[in-house]
């Protein structure tokens, strides 16, 4: 398959959660990813947006998310990013049930992890925060775990 | 025709899932249903509420059903 | 409602015409449109990002696709647009059954004209085409006809 990439910028809004959440379902069926697959893609999708706009951009509008996928043969590769205001300590704010906001799980980050082969933050106070994931496709192989 | 035709078989060459054709035939039977009532075409949203479901299932299910017949009945309605 | 701006970049791949054909219909959703309505922009995003790809890029993989969506209170406006081969005379391009393919239809230009509310064309030989389009929104009137 040739390489195909997407990126989708978008508004700061709560209603474009949804957007990316259905974009990263069809990238899913076209990879013909199994159901279950696709659900999990969609929460990870729906954390890292919803952290960029909620956290990154102190849920004001005017600013921009970036979702950017890449597509080789191995692996669907989903980069999430923001300028917002950053994550002083990335190790500390990835723990379970951390959350800066009482009124929140703490649990986005977790999710990424569990449902995703790879997560990366980078992050820096004042200018914004990188999420990077990687979903393996396993185009050949097919994992008995699934 | 044909052309549209052609990228709606591509997209989706298989797997229907029997829920997302089940989930079409409401949205077509509530869609009617409720054209009666209103007077008008309702939304999606409208939709979506009086199935109890969200609209994105409706657009996934629309979507991976949609059949050559049913675009074609949407041109030449 | 807050303004709000969606730019989907894509590699110019057969694929991804399904990729901004849900993305439309999620937008359409977002928007509260009757189910016909969704299926007509779908319809016309289709022709406009099949015509970059199969006309524009004369199917060759390798080059980039842009498909632009601005929001407001009136209307969702669509521009797709490439940097492909461009069209020496639009007016004829736009013509009923008109196409350089002998094995297509030409009613591209058609669908999208009576599918949405505006249809503008800008295309410059070798330097690409920009095709914008306009779904006015009608929040507060229920149009019967629909
Ligand atoms: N994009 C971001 N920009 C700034 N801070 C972030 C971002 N994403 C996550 N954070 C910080 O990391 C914490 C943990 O995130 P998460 O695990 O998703 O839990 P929650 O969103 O429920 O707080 C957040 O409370 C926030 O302080
Ligand atoms: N993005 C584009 N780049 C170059 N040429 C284009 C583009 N879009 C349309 N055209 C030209 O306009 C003609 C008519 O387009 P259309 O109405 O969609 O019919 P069709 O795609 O079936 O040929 C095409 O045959 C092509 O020559
Ligand atoms: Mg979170
Ligand atoms: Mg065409």
């Amino acid at each position: 398959m040739k390489e195909n990439q997407l990126t989708l910028s978008f508004s700061s809004l709560a209603e474009n959660v949804g957007i990316a959440r259905m974009l990263i379902a069809s990238v899913g069926a076209q990879l013909d990813f199994p159901i279950n697959d696709i659900e999990e893609l969609k929460v990870a999708v729906s954390e890292a947006v919803s952290n960029a706009i909620i956290h990154g951009y102190h849920g004001r509008s005017g600013h921009v998310v970036l979702m950017e996928l890449e597509i080789d043969d191995d692996a669907l590769k989903i980069t999430v990013s923001d300028e917002g205001c950053g994550i002083p300590d990335v190790v500390q704010a990835m723990q379970p049930a951390y959350s800066t906001d009482p009124e929140r799980m703490g649990l986005g980050f977790v999710f990424m992890q569990s449902f995703m082969d790879e997560l990366h933050v980078d992050s820096a106070v004042d200018k914004g925060t990188t999420v990077s994931m990687v979903k393996l496709l396993n185009r050949a192989a097919s994992s008995p775990s699934r | 025709i044909g052309e549209i035709r052609r990228f709606l078989r591509d997209d989706h060459p298989v797997k229907v899932p029997r829920s997302y054709k089940e989930l079409v035939y409401r949205v077509n039977r509530t869609r009617e249903q409720l054209a009666a009532t209103l007077g008008r075409e309702p939304t999606i949203g409208e939709i979506a509420a009086e199935i109890g479901v969200e609209r994105e299932d409706i657009v996934s299910a629309l979507e991976a059903v949609q059949s050559p017949t049913s675009i074609y009945d949407t041109l030449y309605q």
